[in-house]
């Protein structure tokens, strides 16, 4: 079912918990569906130096939140826009079928956190693509 | 590493005693049941004697007994062989909502092809109320079909009950028994029922093989349409190794059942007080007593299901779950939102159901990881923490509005 | 004493490597494929690994495979669900009256739900005829089903022709290959069909499974509603063991195929031969050249079948006709009726199939026995004197006005 | 499916063949169900003195003629005509529910040829409770 990427990082998570001060905060997901995923971010210089995750769902949902949690240490706030859902997937050798919907969610937190972090600077998302060398 | 299976709701090993019938009939024993030569023949009478061993076990006669590839072809048979065989007579069924989807399907497809169903709702218990039962009898209503025992939760429904109300009203009524045949007591005369499922691989017989018991003189249209194997009600050629197979174990299973009844409640019972000890915000699904020797259903606030069942098979130890993960459906177990679980907490679900191998050390072991496991999942589930900061769990309540902030 | 199988049509031993293979899954493999931890993802891998396997030796994708209960099944799901999924195109069906009873039956319920069929006549060598297909089809055809080779008389179908014709005129094609699978090529795009039912235990693999193969995309409402199993096209708990077996069988069946069909064509004409020469009064039935490397059917004129196979059985030796006592109808051999042959010729039909185990000892051995029987059951019938007297065959004639005087 | 009884006399048929100045003959079934029975009796001095068959049918159809042709010898008319159907059968230990009907004919042809002989007499068939005495 599971490649053994998804089942290490389910069964040894990295970055789990909540950073206390954190820069960013998101949670996505719906509980009624499963799978909810709270990512916090830490920015400093406009990288993102540490990323924490907490998640309810299944197995996918949470070796998804700990790859890309992983993924986007280091990255510049640009870089971890790039990131894609396909790609944390991807990074884990893939998902089955019917997890690429509904657990697959870890980009999407990791953007409403990097949002959060841009609302609370008072500046905007940037255009992916155009706009990642501005920030 | 140690190895807990605690899944037999899902399926069950097969005893070497059957397995040791069983060998012949995929060897020397090969003959066509429908043939006329000395080894058909031998397998015929196979068959004779598997459906006369079925027949004694259920307190019923031989030529009642029609074998089938599953529990839910059964149960295929049953509700819609009495559909539509008795079209003319009325076309409304009765049924639960906590009904397996071998049941529940059967009657959707029926409802597609003109028949009228009613889906009974059930108590927080995943109990069955006669009285609603009786309340949905029209006048064209042709069939009840309501399960002995749940699948997920494990509670007894009053079928003796249900049975007299059908009889009064004229109506037919099926009992999907694949959970209690072989684990508690079913007796077709005394429970007063028309028709009841089994299915082979919940009681240590071979998978792939069921049977439906139809009381003589019930009109039942074939589902499998084809030769006249099995009294002209179930066509193809017979799995005659897994007949025996389901024959044998079904015998075995009734000659222990009282003993393996008591055993089993016993450490069921030691491993849900255990459960509940050792783990806050943990509820127990279904009914307290009236439930199967082996069930143990439990819903762990703040945590999913699937995620607990990959940790505990990490461990070694087998079970499952009616989160929506585990099914392949986005909906969790619709046994527990009829019982009227939210969402989220059906979600976190957990069935363990013992087993003819179960030992009161495989229940010791769950009960020292199972708390370890459900902590570690918490302590990453982003409700946990808010919740043990409340000191209260009444807050699942809110988790509906959860939104990204 | 001497055990001549010759009923390999009706159903073949099982293979020791099959035994071999199943094994694990009635014992310690015994997870339900459905579950998530590690047992059940075994056995989950087990039937993926068998789909596979069918998929590659019918030149098929996997996901386009089905396990069903038998072939029958194979053939009702096939027969029934393409008529409901598709009953807003059309309902109109063709298929051939010499049919096996799992698609004729399964054609005569849809006739009672409201569709409409044909049932195209065949030869003399039970042989349909593609432009009487042809002619059948209407506006309203949605499928026709021919069978790949008849199970009786051996007859091979022109099927590529018929498959022509179907996609020329958009209607789907079903297949009921239960008796070619694993003995003569089958290859789904080379015949250029859309479905194709198989069955076990016809090629050395276990009873109680078979497979329908069901081209991608096309529109199939399950028959066995439930579980999510078979992709949601077929429920049930499967037969993990059943269907492993099967998988292995026909793996073996078709790496042997070349080699066994001279094999067995050759004993075949020999055995054909050897009975034409030493007996009178006999006809072959079915095509001389296109029926199956297995497959010899006659029918002595003046003698009834099931004695000959009773007399046959005393003397160790296995085999099938076509008579009414075998049946359990009143009726002789639809297919035989079907062909021209008058009800008192098809009365006298023996079918002896050969297979995997069969030698020039036991053809030797029937040869030598044979005559000897039907000699001693003419002497009994009060038909062969008359005949003897006459010494001609064309007295069957006068037989339907016997009356007793 | 059949007993011991029913095979042994399938397999070792007594009074196989036809009288050849036979008192009285007949035969009944019909080819196209598969079983047809033809008897020859002999008749002295209102005894069956000897009786042969010729059938064409399944096991049980030549079962029972061996038994209906073994019983009836040294019966007088009278006698022969009580036998039934069903005795037959049960002389055989019974016969599978199926073959009763259509196999089952040894009494019938029996009967049939008594009235032949009776014919070829110039004399009534009796009524077989109460005429058996004239004979
Ligand atoms: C041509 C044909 N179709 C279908 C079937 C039915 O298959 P099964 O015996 O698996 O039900 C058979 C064999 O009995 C057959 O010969
Ligand atoms: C209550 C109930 N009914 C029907 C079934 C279906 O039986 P089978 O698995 O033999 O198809 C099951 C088990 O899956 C069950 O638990």
């Amino acid at each position: 079912m599971y490649t053994e990427k998804v089942m290490d990082h389910f069964t040894h998570p990295r970055n789990v918990g909540e950073i206390e001060d954190a820069d960013g905060v998101a949670m996505v997901g719906n509980p009624i569906c499963g799978d909810v995923m709270k990512i916090t971010i830490k920015v400093e210089e406009g990288k993102i130096v540490d990323a924490k995750f907490k998640t309810f769902g299944c197995g996918a949902a949470i070796a998804v939140s700990s790859m890309v949690t992983d993924l986007v240490k280091g990255k510049t706030l640009g870089e971890a826009l790039e990131i894609s859902n396909k790609a944390v997937a991807d990074a884990l050798g893939g998902l089955p079928p019917k997890k690429m919907h509904c657990s697959n969610l870890g980009a999407d937190a990791l953007r409403k956190a990097i949002e959060d972090y841009l609302q609370k600077q008072g500046k905007e998302l940037p255009d992916t693509e155009a706009g990642s060398e501005a920030l | 590493m140690k190895f807990v299976y605690l899944d037999n709701a899902a399926t069950t090993k097969p005893r070497q005693e059957v397995l040791e019938r069983i060998l012949p009939f995929l060897g020397e024993n090969y003959g066509n049941p429908s043939s006329i030569y000395s080894i058909a023949r031998d397998a015929k009478a196979a068959l004779d004697k598997a459906r006369g061993k079925v027949a004694t076990a259920i307190n019923a006669h031989p030529e009642e007994i029609i074998f089938t590839g599953s529990g839910t072809e059964a149960d295929n048979t049953a509700i819609k062989g009495v559909a539509y065989a008795n079209a003319k007579k009325g076309n409304h069924i009765i049924t639960s909502q906590i009904e397996h989807h071998a049941v529940l399907d059967s009657v959707k497809r029926l409802e597609k092809r003109g028949f009228e169903a009613t889906f009974l709702p059930v108590d927080s218990y995943g109990m069955v109320d006669p009285a609603d039962v009786e309340a949905a009898i029209k006048a064209n209503t042709v069939l009840i079909s309501i399960m002995h025992a749940n699948n997920e939760v494990g509670t007894v429904q009053p079928i003796e009950d249900i049975a007299k109300i059908a009889k009064e009203h004229g109506v037919l009524l099926h009992v999907d028994a694949v959970q209690t045949t072989g684990h508690i007591p079913v007796d077709v005369r005394a429970l007063g029922v028309d028709l009841l499922s089994l299915s082979g691989h919940k009681f240590k017989g071979p998978k792939g093989v069921g049977a439906l018991w139809a009381r003589k003189g019930i009109k039942l249209e074939r589902i499998i349409d084809g030769g006249a194997q099995e009294g002209n009600r179930r066509a193809g050629t017979e799995n005659v190794a897994g007949i025996v197979g389901l024959a044998v174990a079904l015998e075995l299973a009734v000659t222990e059942m009282e003993q393996e009844m008591a055993r089993l409640s016993k450490l069921r019972d030691y491993l849900i007080e255990g459960v509940m000890e050792r783990i806050p915000y943990v509820r127990l699904n279904g009914h307290p007593t009236k439930r199967l020797p082996g069930n143990a259903s439990f819903c762990f606030e703040f945590i999913e299901g699937e995620s607990l069942l990959l940790s505990l098979d990490k461990m070694g130890i087998c079970g499952s779950s009616g989160s929506a993960c585990t099914s392949g459906s986005l909906e969790p177990s619709h046994v527990l939102l009829a019982m009227g679980l939210p969402h989220e907490i059906a979600h976190g679900s957990l069935r363990l159901s013992l087993g003819h191998e179960t030992t009161v050390q495989d229940v010791d072991y769950v009960l020292e990881v199972l708390p370890g496991i459900v902590s570690k999942l918490r302590e990453m589930s982003p409700f946990s923490v808010e919740v043990s900061f409340k000191g209260d769990c009444k807050c699942s309540d809110e988790h509906h509005a959860i939104e990204s902030r």
